[in-house]
């Protein structure tokens, strides 16, 4: 059976993919945040997974309006980045694994989420900065086959927060239900608080994002109370992407142990932060599910 | 319509539900068109007559002519998709940003420097 | 608010719609066929809906497995046919009806239904011949606006039976949770038993149509009980369309009144079949829920 | 890959599920190509060529070239997609039943006649 190794949670700037492009990570003004990462790396290397879930958001290089998916999975052999339209370089495609993939949209299908399955899937910054911090080109080839997971965050009604969590609590079942003996990270991207439209374009709000970095390791569920609007309210229009963090945060078990966690401040317009969460025995899992089921 | 929205409106923000995603829809599809190269030098060998093959209301297209970036939001434009065509004109998020609050690009870095707006 | 005046299920076989286009409805081997939507036609005159809500399958137009929802649920203003590649005649576009469609999808989101959004949507046959049969153009413009619904039964996993029912129930609260006055009929197509592929091609199940068209008036919840390999053993591999009226049915209250119900045998390779069921006040749903509620 | 399908197998029908997917997606997507009539004619006028255009395997191109339904479905071939291309080649869906269950036309149809299959 499959193991769930841990979780990342990691913004995905597009300036970070710049600077990662650029070859910056030693210049003074970043050397600081990409060293923040090296932690991540050496717990990767620790517990080495075979496979990266990426929970992500599409910004509008894959998904339009005409087909807009809540939750979509790909189910690829190999995922290729593309031309985002702003002047992003386009990096190397990721190896898929569609069998996995396939095995974890039957068994989230099963548990009633209404999947988009997606055989074909350009991946965006949303999920390629992450990649690409996670696992620097410098360190060699990627190590891991990944499955992307894309939630809605562009067109309203988005999926609340308790849904968010649920699907990671599908998808951790999923994970560890898979029959092959594999190493898997979950990864999610995104947040934390910014907003980049309207006349309250700017906003930041440190204070929400360490209370998330908190609960997000202690008591999950407590953000599963808050509704979509009151993410808006609290962490900038744009700052919901961290409904993608408590899709990974549902995949872990109820006690995680918090391995690194940085919050850096604000980067281009947006809180940037890191975490690495390892995970408790399955068994503990299904210790909680009971408990979680009530509180839901 | 009523959407649930509305019954939470937040100060500074456009949220992006049914309504504005029908307004919105064929200037979204054009900015979308932006992942594309050749689309991009098409717009601009002649904005104009890009924005009308998309079928824009003539609103829409004076907001693309003058960049106003908060009318394009107010008549259904999504920030992602008004990005695309930012990257086009030069406007990256920080320049989109500078113009809806009313600030100098300076002052909205330095504002952002600062740990940003509340 | 909007009510609900009842639901209709038809076969949406595409020989009917080359019947149809050819205008073969008084030719001796069609008459009886079509003759049997008379009570239909007299039933929509009585109710005059403003709305149909048209719960159908994609067979390969609009959706390709690069982006295959599970539930896609239409927002245009307008929906096309579009060539189908085997010679059925295109036929002309349907009027939607996008806040509506909206009202409809916000309130599935919130019920946790994982719902895409097409703001641009070819609907095909599964659609188009339905709607041929209820409101024919020789009776003059059709009178009502549309959303069309696509349930995924092409790739595995489909949605089961009572996940289908589940989102129904969703539906039929959306829909009635809608502030306007309107009247609207919900249609699910396809069926009943059929089978194209395999070396059980030709399969067909008049019992268990039977079943079906007595079950989905008294007791829908018994059909929630199969799973989906259930359904291709009973009813073929693409008789599992049966979901749709499932679908449909979930948006009605618990207590429907037949109004007609006709069995035809098999048209081409498929058992056809229509009924049409008025709906109960909503005042009726309300009690019931609770009990659906407990069964599934 | 274990599906929970495949713990279901039903005699006479190929359940397209997660592996036939993987198997299948070129000529399923080479299929659907085949709602443009342009596709079409390109398609007739070198099948052989359109078939390599998408990468379709020497199993796959081969049972298009004999038109052999089952091979096709057995190497991931959806039945939706399949009707596309019998359309081209003349193959309706009788046809396409016929030739599956080793019959002919007349007697798949006589047999659909009485009820069809059980
Ligand atoms: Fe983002
Ligand atoms: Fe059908």
């Amino acid at each position: 059976m499959a193991t769930i190794v841990g979780g990342i949670a990691t913004s995905h700037i597009p300036t970070i993919g710049k600077a990662i492009g650029k070859g910056w990570c030693n210049e003074p003004e970043w050397k600081p945040f990409f060293d923040s990462y090296k932690p991540v790396h050496a717990w990767l290397e620790k517990v080495r997974p075979d496979v990266a879930v990426v929970v992500y958001n599409d910004h509008g290089l894959n998904f339009f309006l005409n087909n807009m998916p809540t939750f979509a999975v790909g189910a690829a052999a190999r995922y290729d980045n593309s031309d985002e339209g702003w002047g992003l370089n386009v990096v190397p495609p990721f190896a898929g694994y569609p069998e996995f993939s396939w095995g974890l949209i039957e068994s989230m299908v099963a548990d009633e989420f209404d999947i988009t399955s997606c055989q074909e899937m350009l991946v965006d910054h949303g999920f390629t900065v992450a990649m690409g911090l996670l696992w620097p080109k410098e360190k060699g080839p990627c190590p891991v086959r990944t499955v992307p997971i894309s939630v809605n965050t562009v067109q309203s009604p988005l999926p609340s927060p308790a849904r968010c969590y649920k699907l990671g609590r599908a998808l951790g079942k999923a994970i560890e239900a898979f029959d092959e003996d594999l190493r898997v990270v979950v990864v999610g991207t995104g947040g934390l608080s910014h907003q980049l439209d309207g006349t309250r374009a700017g906003f930041v709000n440190k204070d929400f994002d360490l209370l998330c970095m908190e609960k997000i390791v202690t008591d999950p569920e407590a953000l599963t109370d808050y509704s979509i609007p009151d993410l808006i309210r609290l962490t900038g229009a744009q700052g919901v992407e961290v409904i993608q963090w408590l899709v990974m945060r549902g995949a872990l078990t109820g006690q995680v142990s918090k391995v690194h966690s940085r919050y850096h401040g604000v980067i281009s317009n947006t809180s940037a932060a890191v975490m690495v969460l390892e995970n408790s025995c399955a068994d503990e899992r299904h210790a909680r599910e009971h408990v979680l089921q009530e509180h839901l | 319509m009523k959407t649930s929205l509305e019954n939470h409106k937040i100060p500074g923000t456009i949220i992006f539900d049914g309504q504005r995603a029908i307004d919105g829809y064929a200037l979204n599809k054009m900015c979308f068109s932006f992942n594309s190269a050749e689309n991009r030098a098409a717009f601009l060998s002649d904005p104009d007559a890009y924005c009308r093959k998309f079928n824009l209301t003539d609103k829409q297209r004076e907001a693309v002519k003058s960049r106003d970036v908060l009318g394009l939001l107010e008549s259904g434009g999504h920030i992602y998709y008004l990005a695309k065509w930012g990257g086009i004109i030069g406007l990256g998020v920080q320049d989109l940003g500078a113009q809806q609050t009313g600030m100098t690009v300076e002052e909205f870095k330095a504002m952002l420097a600062r740990g940003g707006a509340h």
